[in-house]
């Protein structure tokens, strides 16, 4: 039914004063409280009303009653990063059908937003981190791939793009076929507790490609007690700051991420961008470094990427400030 | 100029709106024993929590070993040489023997720390002043009922005991085991220790003690020497009304055979009991602790599955194999111990009636018919005289009396052609046990063939037809009322004297 | 003799050893792992936290009670403790750290202990308010986020080992951590406070029965107060032995350990009913929990039959002693439900 | 006169069980304060139909949890069920609805996946309930072991990957608005609730259930077939799961294995804060659909002020638990009834 009319609407188009909501997976993890800081600075820039607002754990069903409250209070506009996009697609289109602007970040898939911003490609940047952990293992020998939960869409895409990666470029490296995937289940207890019972049942075993952020500080942990360090080796994201020691100490070669902060505010640019009705083009500029020249994925008129990763080592991780 | 050992003046204690106790007075004097009787819910369970510091009066004053309390607390009482066995002989069930009985001990003491080899030391001591029998190492909720009471009255002549408050300590007892008890009340009353006896049976008032006080509805009513005391001024101080005693009219015939049970055999419990229950007639059951006598009924109830043997329901051979055969057969069972077994106390009065015929009035949809179900429960609580001012309020607002009418309601709702009670008046008050016997009658009559398990010796006189004596799980005598009296029965169940088995 | 023996083959904590020795048995079959010296070192290691989560929720059970809030309690007291510390920019030794989060375990548990002493509900419901309680504050009102880094003192302790053990095979290496030490000392504190003291056997008496506990002069409320004191205690050095070994804190690691902890307790004989249960099984159960969690990978069972083989493990787990348990009732031919 | 008396039978009850009656003031006091300090976003039609979208899931399991908790046991497996039970309708939708099929192909693999979905929720719950009744495991641990068998079996089905592309008539039907007002979540929730409130209150079934959470060794010696109650009442509450999971199904348009996992101790948190006693053989329907109305006004208040961070829910949540269960309530006869229950629980030997 047409049900979506709203008794008293506003009309707010035309009122210069936006109302934009970020809403994050969760708010604990140092990647979204670091996103919160370029939403904030957005805020303060442009003067509009604009803040983040996610659910307190990672569980799709409570970032659905995130939106759908907000979808209530009709704000302007929604900037999410979708805890899992398939999950968000009834909600995400009735808030469309409100009336509301629908921005995603992390959510190449989602049908129902107007334009999804990736920092890049998603299976990509799994590749990006295969890359990182073939130079690491010198190109060759056994790996395994660790994910937060094996629900979790986007380490997936980036396991799997990892995957692909290494069976192209490196062919002197093989995917270990008894344990392919492994869960560190968002938690770096488990991921060093994983990693040690791998390395011990799998002495071949040279390294690790981690996605979650909990994933390579968990298994540098337990290279580090093996005794392993610089014979099996791991990779993954992470922030500059809660990596430094391990990054310090040579016990990851390298990690990968994008500036949170900087999706933060991109995402919030987008979504005025189209409130004020701006035309989205190849090449748009969302006002950040890496952000500033945005295309539109190969096929696709809805998901537009830019250059937004970050290498961090040894040598840089200091040169961040965050 | 005997020494006091406990006065307390004026004393009132009430719960939410009832008053409990209502400015009672009494005294205690070293060595003596002391009778306090009432009806259920009279107050002598809240007067014995006040004397001993669990509860704390609302008026009143407490004087103990000459001292005033204001507050008294359990440990003062304790120190005081107060010593209670609660009816429910408030032992730990999860702990052994010897450490239920040390435990208080060394807490009196104010020991933090625990010295197991003290611990045994005083376990065996206590064990020893009554000399009883048992592993001190046994989980205390494995023993039986009178070996948990034992183990309580071990533990309070463990402290330098001047008083030892006993709350009804005979309902959960065999005849023999009252005895022995008795025989251990005055062995202590020997050693100059008080006891106060808290009972509502007139046999052992009589026998006992040497002063009595019957208290009711809170208040005190007398305080006297049992001489000046007989069986009718006793039943009216308890009751405020006149309650006959006499044996009842037994009927010269009775009908076709309800049950007949055959070589009935249950490992470890019972062996080749054989008899017969007719329509019309109480037959009663008794025998010692342990004489398989609950076993037996649990059998013919479907909890235990048989070894051995037939029963034959209305000449029909059945097997029970478990409660719901049992129930479907006509039997109904109105268990021991109606706290645990027969009443969900927080339920309504009218739900616990219904429970056992809730199929009754149900549709095939499995709506409930509440038309039906009031119907039915208002001619139960009249019938059975059940005092209550709505039959919605939680069973535990009633009476013991009028609990055990529910449990009684309960089972006769449900129609059955065979009744076995056991202990159908344990706990219960002088005016409605009579009242409850008046009802077994009555049922007989109507052709119901009724089971009575009791050691209640005069009970099984007064209502009986016959009484079958069990001994190690055989049947070994039948008797005739008629013709025997308290003490040759007393005498039989024991196994003072023997009789020839009737059959 | 002949009675000990008896009394150990009818013991829940012998079929729980049986059981772990069988599971230790497999494993080792499957992998050739299990019996190496590094790999007991990690089991002892994994133990570190659960066991002591398992002591304090083994005491509460035996009171009679259930308490769901000891891991919100740990992460706020060593949440509380290490926001404080950092902000401060601490250098100083491991002693206030540790200080610190004892007095606020035991802060936490008090409160927990003023509403169980006070209100005579189920403790299940109490402490299921208590744990919201005590996250929402943590998450709410001190905002928490990661604490990627730690006062130097707390990390070195989290790194601090007593020995390093190696497989001489495969070379690796694992070290005992110190905190196994704090472990072992709670548990035998604890050890002795159940069975050598009347605050101990106080809680057992409780569990059996409280209303006898009262009249024989135990004094209940104190006992119960300071139980929860205890217990907020342990759990906190528990939540501050993960956050030093770790390295970092992350404030909603322990959240949702509770269930599983009080499943290996209750596996480890201690009756969800109260009074009855020793350290040894519960120790044995955690021990079990820890195996089967730490080992899915070494037995070879693929990542997505992990949570089906563990959820078989606690049916089969409890199964086995409930059947037991009413075996010996229908031999005694106890009749309660 | 209409209103008069659909007001008056809560106010009598609530007057009978003042415990009711604290939460049902609760609920005024939140929606008087919601409503003067924002007035606007509260009154607003979409902020209440999406609560009417919401809490359909959460309270589907939490009157499974109930009944279970009434008989003196716990249903910590719902969310399991939920799942399991999704990922079976969502893969017989998949594979017996190719994307071009008919509107009548639709209809009835949908049909036939609903059936599918109820039944399997059925027999999981059975399964729980076999387990408690007669092998006789505590019920904490019986369905804190099925959570992780049923998750299990959910992630091994799917290996972890959400199912999607359900036929659009599935989401039409769920999403749709009764009377373009009533969301068909909330419609099925009541409809539930009421089903509940005839097997609790009208049928001997709840009678019997009340008896047996009161005193199971009673209730057994009154000839009630306990392990039959049980395992039915385990049952109610896995098809319960079952139907929450359809909600689920509709509102994420999917089936993954690891939806609502926060709603394990949610439901167990509505279930006592509506007034239910773990212990058994108390609690009513009205309490526990008064405490999810009341988390779900909260929740989503809480929503409307963007300062106030979420990570403050459980403190209220909590707060508002605590608060309840500590306000005296006069002469402390709930809290009497309450302590009086335990000690009927001990073992009786036959001796
Ligand atoms: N804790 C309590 N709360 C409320 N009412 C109570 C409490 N204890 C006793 N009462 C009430 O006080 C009255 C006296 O009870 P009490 O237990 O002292 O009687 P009693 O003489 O020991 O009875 P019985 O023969 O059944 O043991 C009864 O009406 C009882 O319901
Ligand atoms: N679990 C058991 N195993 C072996 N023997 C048992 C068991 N339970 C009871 N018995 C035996 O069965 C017989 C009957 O026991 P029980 O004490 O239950 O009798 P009772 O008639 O119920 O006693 P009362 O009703 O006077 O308390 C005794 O010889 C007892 O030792
Ligand atoms: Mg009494
Ligand atoms: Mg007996």
């Amino acid at each position: 039914g047409d049900g979506a009319t709203t008794p008293g609407d506003g009309g707010d188009t035309g009122d210069s004063k936006h109302t934009i909501v970020i809403v994050p997976k969760d708010s604990t993890n140092p990647w979204f409280v670091r996103m919160e800081t370029g939403v904030k600075k957005y805020a303060a820039d442009t003067g509009l009303d604009v803040y983040q607002k996610g659910p307190a754990e990672t569980d799709a069903t409570m970032q659905v009653q995130v939106i759908r409250d907000l979808i209530a209070q009709k704000v302007d506009a929604i900037g999410v990063i979708p805890v899992d996009p398939g999950a968000l697609e009834p909600v995400l289109k009735e808030a469309m059908d409100a009336g509301i602007v629908v921005v995603t970040h992390e959510g190449a898939s989602q049908q129902n937003t107007q334009y999804n911003i990736e920092a890049f490609n998603n299976s990509a940047y799994g590749g990006f981190i295969m890359d990182n952990l073939a130079e690491a293992m010198g190109e060759e020998g056994t790996y395994t791939t660790m994910v937060g939960h094996v629900t979790n869409a986007s380490h997936n895409e980036w396991a799997d793009g990892g995957v692909a990666q290494q069976k192209e470029k490196y062919p002197n490296m093989k995917l270990l076929e008894a344990e392919p995937r492994v869960e560190s289940q968002d938690d770096g207890e488990v991921a060093y507790q994983k990693a040690k019972e791998l390395f011990k049942k799998y002495p071949d075993l040279k390294g690790i490609m981690g996605t979650s952020s909990f994933d390579a500080p968990g298994v540098a942990r337990a290279i580090e007690e093996l005794g392993l360090k610089d014979k099996v080796f791991t990779a993954g994201t992470g922030l500059p700051e809660a990596n430094k020691e391990i990054l310090d100490k040579g016990l990851v070669h390298a990690l990968t991420l994008w500036d949170p902060a900087d999706a933060g505010y991109a995402l919030a640019e987008m979504a005025r961008k189209v409130l004020d009705g701006e035309e989205i083009k190849d090449g748009i500029d969302l006002k950040v470094k890496g952000w500033d020249n945005m295309k539109f994925a190969e096929g696709s008129d809805k998901v537009l990427e830019g250059e937004g990763w970050i290498v961090i080592n040894g040598e840089n991780v200091d040169s961040f400030g965050f | 100029m005997v020494e006091t050992v406990i006065s307390v003046r004026d004393l009132s204690k009430s719960f939410a709106g009832v008053k409990a106790l209502d400015g009672v007075n009494l005294e205690i004097r070293a060595g003596e024993i002391h009778c306090l009787a009432g009806e259920n819910g009279s107050g002598k369970s809240t007067l014995i929590k006040v004397i001993s510091g669990v509860y704390q009066p609302d008026e009143g004053t407490i004087e103990l070993n000459g001292t005033r309390h204001d507050k008294l607390t359990p440990i003062e009482a304790i120190r005081g040489g107060v010593q209670v066995i609660y009816q429910d002989f408030s032992i730990f069930p999860n702990l052994s023997v010897m450490e239920n009985l040390a435990l208080n001990h060394e807490l009196s003491q104010g020991r933090k720390l625990v010295n197991w080899r003290r611990f045994r030391t005083i376990a065996k001591e206590a064990i020893a002043k009554i000399n009883f029998h048992v592993d001190l190492d046994a989980r205390v909720g494995d023993l039986s009922v009178a070996d948990k009471q034992l183990v309580a009255i071990s533990r309070a002549l463990l402290h330098d005991t001047k008083l030892i408050i006993m709350d009804e300590p005979t309902t959960a007892l065999t005849n023999r085991e009252v005895e022995a008890l008795f025989r251990v009340i005055l062995d202590l009353k020997s050693r100059g220790i008080a006891i106060l006896f808290v009972s509502h049976k007139l046999g052992e008032v009589f026998e006992i003690s040497e002063r009595f006080t019957i208290i009711r509805n809170g208040k005190l009513v007398v305080t006297s020497l049992p001489e000046e005391l007989d069986h009718k001024k006793f039943a009216h101080y308890m009751t405020g009304r006149e309650v006959d005693d006499v044996r009842f009219e037994q009927p010269e015939t009775v009908g076709e055979p309800v049950l007949e049970v055959e070589g009935l055999g249950l490992e470890g419990a019972l062996e080749d009991i054989t008899f017969t229950l007719h329509a019309g007639e109480v037959l009663g059951i008794t025998g010692l602790l342990g004489s398989g006598r609950t076993e037996l009924a649990l059998t013919l109830f479907g909890l235990f599955p048989t070894d051995s043997g037939k029963i034959r329901v209305k000449g029909r051979a059945v097997r029970l194999g478990g409660i719901r055969d049992a129930i479907a057969n006509g039997i109904a069972y109105v268990p021991e111990d109606r706290l645990t077994e027969g009443l969900m106390l927080e339920r309504s009065i009218a739900d616990n009636i219904v429970v056992a015929e809730l199929d009754e009035f149900t549709s095939p949809l499995g709506m409930m018919d509440s038309t039906r179900r009031q119907s039915e429960v208002d001619r139960w609580v009249a019938d059975l005289k059940i005092a209550t001012a709505n039959a919605e309020n939680p069973v535990n607002t009633l009476s013991g009396g009028n609990q055990q009418r529910v449990v009684l309601a309960k089972w006769l709702a449900t129609n059955p052609d065979i009744l076995i009670l056991n202990g159908p008046t344990v706990g219960v008050d002088i005016g409605s046990k009579s009242d409850i016997h008046l009802i077994l009658q009555d049922l007989a009559r109507g052709g119901m063939g009724i089971i009575v398990i009791s050691d209640d010796i005069p009970e099984l006189l007064q209502t009986c037809r016959r009484i079958l004596i069990l001994d190690e799980g055989r049947v070994t005598a039948e008797v005739d009322p008629d013709t025997t009296t308290e003490q040759e029965l007393s005498d039989l169940i024991t196994g003072a004297i023997t009789a020839g088995v009737g059959v | 003799m002949g009675a000990i023996m008896k009394r150990i083959l009818r013991s829940t904590e012998f079929y729980v050893f049986l059981v772990v020795v069988a599971i230790s048995i497999i494993i080792q079959a499957r992998s050739g792992q299990f019996f190496t010296a590094n790999n007991l070192v990690d089991i002892a290691n994994a133990m570190v936290v659960p066991g002591l989560f398992a002591i304090g929720a083994y005491m509460v059970l035996v009171s009679g009670g259930i308490d769901v809030s000891f891991p919100a309690l740990a992460s706020l007291a060593v949440y509380a403790a290490t926001r404080f510390l950092v902000d401060i920019g601490y250098e100083g030794s491991i002693l206030l750290p540790f200080a610190i989060v004892i007095v606020l375990g035991a802060l936490l548990g008090a409160f927990n202990g003023l509403f169980t002493t006070f209100l005579v509900i189920p403790t299940l419901i109490i402490t299921l308010g208590t744990a919201n309680v005590f996250s929402g504050i943590m998450q709410g009102a001190l905002n928490s986020v990661q604490i990627s880094t730690l006062p130097p003192s707390m990390n070195a302790f989290g790194r601090a080992n007593l020995f390093v053990a190696t497989n001489p095979t495969s070379g690796l290496t694992s070290s005992m951590p110190v905190s196994f030490l704090i472990l072992v000392a709670v548990a035998v504190i604890i050890f002795f406070v159940m069975k050598f003291t009347m605050f101990g056997r106080g809680i057992y008496a409780i569990g059996g029965d409280e209303a006898s506990a009262i009249r024989a002069g135990f004094k209940v409320k104190a006992i119960k107060f300071w139980l929860y004191v205890v217990v907020g205690v342990i759990a906190a050095l528990a939540g501050l032995i993960r956050t030093t070994s770790m390295g970092q804190m992350h404030p909603t690691n322990l959240l949702g350990m509770e269930i599983m902890v009080i499943a290996a307790v209750v596996l480890g004989g201690v009756a969800i009913t109260g009074g009855t249960g020793s350290l040894t099984g519960v120790m044995l159960g955690t021990l079990l929990i820890v195996i089967v969690q730490n080992s899915m990978i070494l037995v070879g069972v693929p990542t997505y039959w992990q949570r089906f083989a563990l959820g078989t493990l606690i049916i089969v787990g409890t199964g086995v002693s409930a059947v037991q348990l009413m075996r010996r009732r229908t031999r005694q031919r106890l009749v309660s439900a | 006169m209409e209103s008069t008396t659909l007001l008056s039978r809560p106010l009598a009850l609530a007057r009978r069980d003042p415990y009711v009656a604290r939460l049902f003031v609760i609920l005024v006091t939140l929606v008087a304060f919601f409503l003067i300090v924002r007035t606007d976003n509260f009154l607003s039609f979409g902020t209440w139909q999406s609560m009417g979208v919401q809490f359909p899931e959460f309270g589907l399991m939490a009157l499974g949890v109930m009944i279970t908790m009434i008989t003196g046991g716990i249903d910590l497996s719902v969310v399991g069920i939920a799942n399991m039970t999704s990922i079976a309708a969502a893969s017989i939708m998949l594979s017996m609805v190719p994307p071009d099929a008919s509107g009548g192909q639709a209809t009835v693999g949908i049909l036939v996946a609903v059936a599918v979905s109820l039944v399997t929720g059925a027999l999981a719950g059975a399964f729980n309930g076999f387990l408690v009744s007669v092998v006789k495991i505590p019920a904490i641990l019986v369905t804190l072991g099925t959570l992780e068998l049923f998750t299990g079996i959910a992630i091994i089905i799917t290996a972890g990957k959400p199912l999607s592309g359900l036929p659009a008539l599935y989401g039409q039907t769920f999403g749709a608005r009764l009377f373009g007002v009533v969301p068909v979540p909330l419609l099925i929730f009541v409809v539930v609730a009421i089903a509940m409130g005839v097997v609790m209150h009208k049928m001997s079934f709840g009678s019997k259930l009340y008896m047996l959470g009161t005193n199971a060794t009673a209730a057994r010696f009154s000839g009630l077939h306990s392990a039959r109650l049980l395992i039915q009442t385990y049952t109610i509450s896995g098809v319960c799961a079952a139907i929450a999971g359809l909600v689920l199904l509709a509102n994420y348009n999917s089936a993954k294995a690891d939806y609502g996992v926060a709603y394990t101790l949610l439901t167990v948190l509505i279930v006592v804060l509506g007034g239910v006693d773990p212990n058994g053989g108390k609690g009513k329907l009205l309490g526990v659909v008064l405490a999810i109305v009341i988390l779900q006004i909260l929740s989503s208040g809480l929503n409307m002020f963007p300062a106030i961070s979420n990570f403050y829910r459980p403190l209220i949540y909590g707060g508002v638990l605590l608060v309840v269960i500590s306000i005296s309530e006069g002469k402390g006869r709930f809290w009497k009834r309450l302590n009086t229950r335990k000690k009927t629980k001990e073992e009786v030997v036959v001796s």
